[in-house]
């Protein structure tokens, strides 16, 4: 599908499209008769499929049930709004470059699909390939990169090696003298990675699915699985119940308080993680940069903030909160690489909870209940996910089947002990 | 074949070559007090019979209350958990003392003399370079001379306890990470002044 | 009074008789000390200060305080400039050098202000609309934003300055000094509690620094302030921090707070911090924080001369200067009728006063009214003329429910507008402690509800709006706060306090324009992100009706202020639209820090060589002296290895690997962890730890055990010696050490609590120097008299102990290299000895120091595994060819059941193998990956990696392992190691490379 | 920064703390009895609970000594804490514990069929 030139077509199922003509057209009008970007309807009493949780994962699901498998009879039922969990407090770092070839195949996926994303939604989610540099700071990191590298690479997946004096070059406010206590000795490239606008995903996958016939029902809870013997028959929520053919369940932080209405239990610790922003200053740094060894990866958003992340918190909470310490020990490693942001301040800091596996990739998997699936796991690193993740999960769902790319996130692995294990490998999840 | 006491011994500091002196109007003093006898004395402190034996050898039960320290004439005996102490004493030979007394009981005596070093941050303003780096509450309402604690310094782990009211603080650190301390407490105390003593 | 032309004569808290120089935008004004550099410039006349972030609109100072939104500053220069600085916060000193910023080529005349021509094609998210086609230009047009994006600049280099931190416990922490902090804290401290009183401005009292119309006890408040701070100062439980911004509220009553603590004397004296962060554990918190005034939202409100009410107040009343001189005030309540009064007082003049309300009665109005000046009531602005300063206003009559204006406009002349839109009080903290706030309906704002930590609020950030109340409620919540941290005592009787009465207010959260709105002039509601009243019911109508949406889509609330004057009417204008209530509506959260808060200072004094602690061996020295190379392995330096003059690495690698094999290397080995484990079931424990087993092992012998995970993965190995009845010694990886120690007081506390075992850390208390070599036993016999070093009497894996160069050892014949080897553990203080006596006894040997490098180059030759490389959590001890390690009778041990899953003996699991490349002098990199279809192009299947490689001189050839698909199944077979440049071709073999025999343990 | 109480120490900020997890999870005394799927029961599955949770924390920058914890996750709020070996005794503790799913799994049956105690 792609964008038009005159901005006069309509969505696919009838939305007026977005353009810098249908710009200049509503300002003439004042701006006064846009289009809601999606409807807010009442839940109907029954649904082909509910997808449960309204983050970028669930709106794409949805999405991709309707464009790629032609159903219609769908909602997305959110408690709170859409793109309110983790799909709106990541610090959005996109990326395919892992060391299994299973997290290779999904992630690499969902990059592809990034890459056209924006005309696909007709929303323009300001994916920015503005590329994500690794470093490594030790003769052993330096091992582990060039592993990684060459596992990429043969994987068909673009990735380059960077010597200190090219990183430098590329990232010229980060400290490269040789005699600190984490020096940079080198480090990796993906160019096609890079960020996109966090909440615009969510809202662009919102409007296209709502387009399709989509219904988006936000401030509805879920509060109960409904089952008849092993097959799932519907939800209960905060307003009212709603049947269902199938249901997929893709609420990340959330999924072990949503498995156990179904009295199912996850391989799932629900985790802190925090971010922070600085204020906004004129561009000093244009590419994502992320170290391992001090535990902290940086950007700068097209507003001008510094965004900042670390490692996940020790301890399970779902008060999206996260201690200090853990923030002190960010911005102590991020004044070590980049001296100039000492001076710079802190605007906001905030914490999401992240839904982490003990192999630290993801589940995308059927359940002992029928009709009844799950999409979780993602912990730290999601986001890059998005797309191919609604996409094979769609897939899952319409075809009661995992495609290649899907089935090896099953459930199953946790008792085979056929594990994805990107810890050791990959360290920095993001 | 060389005798022991002619031999080159290494402190954990001194490859610092830290120079001794500094103000004498000077907020803290530091100093390290490499050699002192250290042991890690283990036992149940329910079992009578181990009890009594240590003070058959020390002069003194271990404290049994959290965080506080018993002292004697041979040693001092730091609480660092339900079932651990530190001793401290100039007895070189207080380990084979120690272990025979404790021989034959659930409980075990190693000998960690190397494995820290000890600094003393001493001097009016020695509280307010510990609370830089250390969440404790030193206040003298919640802790003074005769309190021991395990937490962090800086970013890293130590025992110290205060033995008087100057205030002066006995920090016990592991070796490896005595440099970083030093460094540390030196740098904090610089507001202050900061003179170095030598071990007396 | 040189240029200060606005400066009152007779009002202010400044000090006349010292005069302060400083710049703007590179031109020299003169202020006081005691100045901000906002009041600074009033008095100078400046009020064009800055551009906003959007459209570059002209802007001014609109509050004086921290909520400031537009009047950004970069200030100073070099590496100690620092951007996005609020100029009502800057106190002023001598040489300040301060910048306008987001403009260019000067703030007058700004190329960007472009955008405000072409405001109508920028609505709120209109990116998302747009810039999408073709999908190759979107990097060319975000290259244009970008370039547009972000206010001031940060610097060029290192930050010279330094930081602290200090943690605190208190009984009562107090947060804000105004007047209720302040009898709060008089009422706290007299029980004797440990207080800690913070606020963030220079100066004790709050808002009663700006009034000039009330009295405490029959006094000037200010003398009020003074008193009580003297007693307070007298109280030696009770710690007065100015400067100090409570910034944020976490879990169990913890709080951080930055104090700037020389940023208002321009150059901190030397090792004084330029900040402090304050770690704050409070038993009670009583916050104090005051209300910050609402803006009104109306025409053009943003232009430079409109300014709150209480801003005006406090510039004439505490800085005395002149916003202007020739006021229209615009307001919806009374507050604003005191300045008036205060405007009048300082021969400011009043205009008009436009209020919204329709009919304003009461002692305040009656006051004005007796002055001369004309009430607009029930009257809004409609226009303000002047571009970079006002000139005029035009007001209109409102119509009946207040959404429209009738009649004729009038316009009246004037250079300020002083607006008010009520008060909000500053809840902040109390939301960030995740209390829960509510609506007051007659302060039409969010005051505090249910509490969810042990704190209180009091005064204006509690909606007690009078000063008696405030002083009243200050001292009785002080007084409990004391008491529930333990104290004994009661609140002091409050003192009597007067001030004007005030009537209520008219919440008219749009006021009115001549035209639709949206269609001439711009309604503001967050000044700096250039958020209008369209834009909010713009996003409203496209759906984005949760405030949390709204907020970003419109980045309503984003600034650098976070919305503290723009919030509350962004979220009223909204609920508007979604005809709901505003407390249904809800507000954005509230996050830390409290305002803007310096990265410097979280960091505090963690930077450069206290970033992280470096852990160095006793023998480091040496090898430092000696030209070591290092590397970094965990938090330890180790020596790498040790080149001579003019060699390369490959060379000095070479030398060192071939001298142990033909004659004895020395290394040092002291950062392996080491743990002291007695008791009397210490075997029995390790027997459930390691793979093997270890219930026989005899006093004096030595044995390599395997740990894994649970999960049957390889966590960790070593060499464990009984080393008397009950009483082990383990060794560790020099990076696991720590690990495994807290792995076995977990499994020992928390699932074998009833096995008598204790365990010691002894790393540093050990130097150990590894001796290798056929020659090393010769060397060592030089030293050491008293043991016999026969292959009898001290055979593989034994340990003894002895006097080795004088000085007590115990000596371990284990070895890493498979070479007879001795590893020489003693007292830590004598390792650089003992290293110096193994060097010149083994001069005749040839004896050469190696590191790290040939350590591993050697055990690679043997097909001795590393933990971390060749292992990485996903590889199990059958995966690596070592089931002889794995116990098959123990009926348990950690890992065991997982072995026993199917997938862990899979024949295609990856494996351990060897590798040998066909050309022997390549050698293939580690990481490179292993395949066995070749492909011109990847993709192409990969069976695994390249876990270890190098040259060895003792082979003659390269030598590698790997861990490979199916590689036990492999022996044999030819594959392809394909890297950037070239395809390497390798063939599959054992593990092992060199005396596969084991013929050289002995010597 | 929570402010956890050791049961030796005293409060001490969070950060002296190294965190274990779910508590009360019983190694299974007869693994070799309990199937792949039960096993994984015991090694992989959480319960991960949103409100009152029973956690095992260890006092590791001080005393060394584990315990357990009962803790609100939903509000960080602390409800109790109790020694390693026993049983919550706060009312919400207790529910926790009788609430939680692994009660029937196998790997507890298995657990409890060869120990007691813990
Ligand atoms: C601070 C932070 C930084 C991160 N950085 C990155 C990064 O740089 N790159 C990256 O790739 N990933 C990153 N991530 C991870 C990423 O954000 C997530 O993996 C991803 O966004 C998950 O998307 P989702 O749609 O599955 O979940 P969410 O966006 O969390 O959506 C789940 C939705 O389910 C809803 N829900 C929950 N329970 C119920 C219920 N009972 N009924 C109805 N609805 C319910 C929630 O309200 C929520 O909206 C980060 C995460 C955080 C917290
Ligand atoms: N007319 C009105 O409606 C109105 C509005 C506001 C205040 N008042 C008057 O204010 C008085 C109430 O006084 P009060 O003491 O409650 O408020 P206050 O405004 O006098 O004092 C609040 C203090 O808190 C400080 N502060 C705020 N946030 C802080 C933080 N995060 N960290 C550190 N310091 C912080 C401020 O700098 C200020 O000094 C009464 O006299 C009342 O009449 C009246
Ligand atoms: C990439 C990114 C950029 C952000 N930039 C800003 C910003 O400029 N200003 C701001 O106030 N918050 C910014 N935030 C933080 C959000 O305001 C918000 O704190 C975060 O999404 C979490 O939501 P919550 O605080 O409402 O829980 C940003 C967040 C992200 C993920
Ligand atoms: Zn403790």
């Amino acid at each position: 599908m792609k964008g038009s030139a005159n901005g006069m077509r309509a969505l696919r199922g009838g939305a007026s499209r977005y353009s810098i003509f249908a710009l200049a057209r509503n300002a003439l009008s004042y701006h006064e008769n846009w289009q809601k970007a999606w409807r807010s309807p009442e839940p109907k009493p029954e649904y082909d499929v509910i997808i449960v949780g309204g983050g970028g994962h669930g709106l794409a699901t949805a999405y991709y049930l309707a464009s790629v498998h032609g159903i219609r009879n769908i909602a997305v039922v959110e408690k709170g709004w859409v793109g309110g969990g983790n799909t709106g407090r990541n610090t959005t770092i996109i990326r395919s470059n892992y060391l299994w070839d299973e997290s290779a195949g999904i992630y690499e996926h969902a990059l592809k699909l990034w890459e056209g994303m924006s005309q696909e939604l007709n929303f323009n989610v300001m994916f920015s390939q503005r590329g994500v540099l690794t470093l490594a700071h030790s003769e052993h990191e330096l091992k582990e990169m060039r592993r990684r590298v060459e596992a990429i690479r043969l994987n068909g997946i673009d990735s380059e090696v960077m010597s200190p004096a090219q990183i430098k070059q590329l990232v010229p406010i980060i400290d490269t003298n040789p005699g600190i206590r984490y020096p940079v000795m080198g480090g990796f490239i993906q160019r096609r990675g890079g960020t996109a606008r966090h909440d615009a995903v969510a809202w662009g996958y919102a409007r296209a699915a709502d387009d399709l016939g989509v219904d988006i029902i936000q401030n509805c809870e879920v509060t109960g699985i409904l089952r008849d013997g092993g097959k799932v028959t519907g939800i209960e929520t905060n307003r009212g119940t709603i049947k269902a053919k199938k249901v997929g369940v893709v609420t990340a932080g959330h999924s072990g308080v949503v498995a156990s209405m179904a009295g199912l239990n996850l391989p799932i610790d629900s985790r802190p993680l925090q971010a922070l922003v600085s204020e906004p200053i004129k561009p000093c740094i244009d590419t994502v940069v992320m170290s391992n060894a001090v535990h902290m990866y940086i950007s700068q958003s097209d507003k001008g903030e510094l965004v900042f992340g670390a490692g996940v918190d020790s301890y399970n909470s779902y008060s999206q909160r996260g201690s200090i310490p853990t923030v002190e020990g960010l911005l102590a490693a991020a004044v070590e690489l980049y001296p100039i942001v000492s001076r710079l301040r802190v605007l906001r800091t905030w914490g999401g909870i992240v839904d982490t596996c003990p192999d630290a990739s993801p589940i995308i998997s059927k359940t002992p209940v029928d009709g009844l699936y799950f999409n979780c796991g993602w912990g730290t690193g999601g986001f890059k996910a998005t797309p191919g993740s609604g996409h094979v999960f769609a897939d899952l769902i319409a075809r009661d089947e995992p495609n290649a790319i899907a089935a090896p996130f099953s459930l199953k692995r946790f008792e085979t002990g056929y594990l994805i294990d990107e810890h050791g490998a990959a360290g920095v999840a993001h | 074949m060389a005798d022991l006491e002619t031999l080159t011994t290494r402190t954990a500091l001194d490859p610092m070559d830290i120079v001794i002196g500094g103000p004498s109007d000077a907020g803290v003093t530091l100093t390290e007090i490499p050699f002192q006898t250290r042991l890690v004395l283990r036992g149940l402190p329910s079992d009578k019979k181990f009890t009594a034996a240590v003070k058959g050898a020390l002069g003194v039960e271990p404290p049994s209350k959290p965080g506080t320290v018993t002292s004697s004439k041979t040693a001092r005996v730091l609480w660092t958990a339900p079932n651990e102490w530190m001793v401290y004493s100039d007895d070189t030979g207080l380990a084979a003392t120690l272990t025979k007394a404790v021989a034959g009981l659930h409980a075990a005596v190693t000998e960690v003399t190397e494995h820290y070093t000890l600094i003393r941050l001493s001097g009016r303003h020695a509280r307010d370079v510990m609370i830089k780096g250390c969440a404790i509450d030193l206040h003298p309402r919640e802790f003074g001379p005769g309190q021991c604690v395990q937490s962090h310094l800086g970013r890293i782990t130590v025992l110290f306890d205060q033995t008087d009211e100057t205030p002066s603080y006995h920090i016990l650190v592991r070796a490896s990470f005595a440099e970083y301390l030093w460094m540390y407490l030196e740098d904090a105390g610089l507001e202050f002044g900061v003179r170095i003593e030598a071990a007396g | 009074m040189s240029g200060q032309s606005f400066r009152i004569r007779d009002k202010g808290r400044i000090d006349r008789s010292k005069p302060v120089r400083f710049t703007f935008d590179g031109k020299s004004y003169e202020g006081f000390e005691g100045d901000t550099l906002a009041s600074a410039l009033i008095a100078n006349g400046v009020h064009l200060i800055g551009r906003s972030f959007k459209y570059h609109r002209p802007r001014g100072i609109l509050a004086a305080g921290s909520e400031e939104p537009n009047a950004l500053i970069q200030l100073g220069g070099g590496n100690k400039s620092e951007p996005n600085l609020r100029a009502t916060q800057i106190e002023i000193f001598d040489g300040l050098e301060a910048a306008s910023q987001n403009r260019w080529p000067c703030l007058k005349f700004d190329v960007g202000a472009v955008n405000s021509v072409f405001h109508r094609l920028f609505p709120a998210g209109f990116y998302y609309k747009t810039f999408m086609w073709p999908a190759s230009l979107w990097l060319k047009y975000e290259h244009v934003i970008r370039h547009a994006a972000g206010l001031g600049k940060a610097p060029p280099d290192r930050d010279p300055d330094r930081y602290e931190k200090v943690h605190a416990h208190a009984d009562v922490l107090i947060v804000g000094g105004g007047p209720a902090g302040l009898a709060a804290a008089l009422a706290a401290g007299k029980t004797g509690a440990r207080v800690i009183l913070a606020d963030e401005t220079a100066d004790w009292g709050g808002s009663l620094l700006s009034e000039s119309d009330c009295e405490i006890d029959g006094k000037e408040p200010a003398r009020w302030v003074e008193e009580s701070v003297a007693e307070l100062e007298a109280m030696p439980e009770v710690t007065l921090v100015k400067r100090c911004t409570i910034t944020g509220y976490y879990d169990h009553n913890y709080l951080t707070g930055l104090e700037r603590v020389s940023d208002h004397l321009g150059a901190a004296p030397e090792h004084t911090p330029r900040q402090r962060l304050w770690k704050i554990r409070a038993k009670r918190v009583v916050l104090a924080t005051g209300a910050l005034e609402r803006p009104l939202v109306f025409t053009d409100n943003d232009r430079p001369g409109v300014m709150l009410s209480s801003a005006v107040r406090t510039y004439v009343n505490r800085y005395g200067v002149l916003p202007g001189r020739k006021t229209v005030i615009f307001t919806n309540n009374d507050d604003a009728y005191r300045t008036a009064l205060a405007l009048e007082d300082a021969h400011g003049r009043v205009a008009a006063i436009v209020d919204v309300r329709t009919s304003v009665t009461g002692p305040l109005a009656d006051a004005v009214r007796a002055k001369g000046i004309t009430v607009y009531e029930n009257h809004g602005i409609v226009s303000v003329q002047g571009t970079q300063k006002v000139t005029s206003v035009e007001v209109m009559q409102l119509d009946a429910n207040g959404t429209g204006v009738t009649g004729t406009a009038k316009s009246v002349n004037c250079d300020l507008i002083a607006m008010s839109g009520g008060w909000n009080p500053t809840v902040h903290l109390f939301s960030q402690s995740k209390g829960k706030l509510t609506w007051d309906t007659e302060m039409a704002a969010f005051i505090p509800g249910t509490a969810s930590q042990a704190l209180a609020s009091t005064g204006a950030c509690n909606g007690t709006m009078g000063l008696a109340d405030s002083l009243k409620e200050g001292l009785k919540l002080g007084a409990e706060a004391a008491r529930e941290a333990g104290h004994k005592g009661r609140a002091p009787a409050a003192p009597k306090a007067t001030e004007p009465e005030q009537g209520g207010l008219r919440p008219l959260w749009i006021t009115p324009g001549k035209a639709k709105l949206g269609r001439k002039g711009k309604h503001f509601v967050d000044f700096q992100n250039d958020v209008t009243a369209a834009d909010v019911q713009l996003a409203a109508r496209e759906g984005y009706r949760s405030v949390e949406h709204l907020k970003r889509y419109t980045t309503t609330g984003m600034g650098t202020d976070q919305g503290k004057t723009s919030n509350v009417n962004a979220l009223a204008i909204l609920s508007d639209v979604l005809a709901s209530d505003i407390p249904a509506v809800g507000t954005t959260t509230f996050r830390p820090p409290y305002t803007p808060a310096t990265i410097g200072a979280y960091t505090g004094r963690n930077v450069g060589k206290l970033f992280e602690p470096v852990r160095k061996t006793r023998i480091d020295e040496w090898a430092r002296a000696n030209g070591a190379k290092f590397e970094h392995v965990g938090q330890w330096m180790r020596a790498w290895y040790f080149p001579k003059q003019g060699e390369t690495f490959r060379q000095a690698i070479d030398r060192e690997v071939k001298a142990v094999r033909d004659g004895c290397g020395i290394l040092d080995a002291s950062t392996l962890g080491k743990i002291d484990i007695q008791g009397p079931d210490a075997a029995e424990f390790l027997n459930r730890i390691y793979t093997n087993a270890w219930l026989k092992l005899g006093v004096g012998r030595c044995r390599y055990g395997l740990m894994l995970k649970e999960d049957g993965m390889v966590m960790d190995d070593g060499v464990t010696t009984c080393i008397g009845e009950n009483h082990y010694h383990m060794t560790t990886t020099t990076g696991g050490a720590a690990n495994v120690l807290s792995w076995l007081e977990e499994w020992h506390q928390t699932e074998w609590p009833d096995l008598k075992v204790f365990f010691s850390s002894v790393t540093e208390q050990w130097s150990v120097v590894a001796i290798n070599g056929p020659k090393s036993r010769a060397v060592l016999q030089k030293l050491c008299e008293d043991v016999d070093f026969s292959a009898e009497a001290f055979p593989f894996m034994a340990m003894k102990e002895g006097t080795v160069a004088g000085i007590p050892a115990r000596l371990y014949r284990i070895s890493f290299t498979g070479e007879l080897s001795f590893e020489i553990n003693v007292p830590a203080r004598y390792g650089l000895a003992l290293w110096e006596a193994l060097m010149e006894a083994g001069k005749e040997f040839d004896i050469t120091p190696y590191g790290t490098e040939t350590m591993h180059v050697l055990r690679a030759e043997k097909g001795f595994i590393i933990v971390g490389q060749e292992t990485d959590g996903t590889v199990n001890p059958l995966d690596l060819g070592m089931d002889w390690i794995v116990s098959k009778k123990k009926p348990d041990f950690v890992g065991k059941r997982s072995l026993e899953r199917e997938s862990m003996a899979s024949p295609d699991r990856k494996q351990l193998v060897g590798l040998l490349t066909e050309d022997p002098q390549t050698v293939l990199p580690e990481g490179g990956h292993v395949v066995e279809k070749l492909k011109p192009e990847p993709p192409m299947e990969m069976l695994g990696h390249v876990t270890s490689s190098y040259y060895s001189p003792n082979c003659g050839r390269s030598i590698a392992m790997a861990l490979i698909k199916g590689g036990h199944a492999r022996h044999g077979q030819t594959l392809h190691v394909p890297l950037e440049d070239k395809v390497v071709k390798v063939t599959v073999t054992e593990p092992r490379f060199f005396d596969l025999e084991g013929e050289r343990i002995d010597g | 920064m929570l402010h956890i109480t050791c049961p030796w120490c005293g409060p001490r900020d969070d950060n002296e703390f190294h965190y274990g997890g779910e508590a009360h999870i019983l190694r299974p005394a007869a693994p070799e009895k309990l199937s792949d799927g039960e096993w994984a029961e015991y090694l992989f599955l959480k319960q991960n609970a949103k409100g009152p949770f029973l956690e095992r924390w260890s006092h590791s920058a001080g005393c060394r000594q584990w315990f357990n914890v009962v803790r609100n996750t939903a509000t960080d709020e602390i409800i109790e804490i109790y020694p390693m070996g026993e049983l919550p005794k706060s009312p919400e503790g207790i529910k926790a514990y009788e609430g939680n799913w692994r009660r029937q799994s196998a790997a507890e049956k298995n657990a409890k069929a060869g120990v007691s105690g813990t």
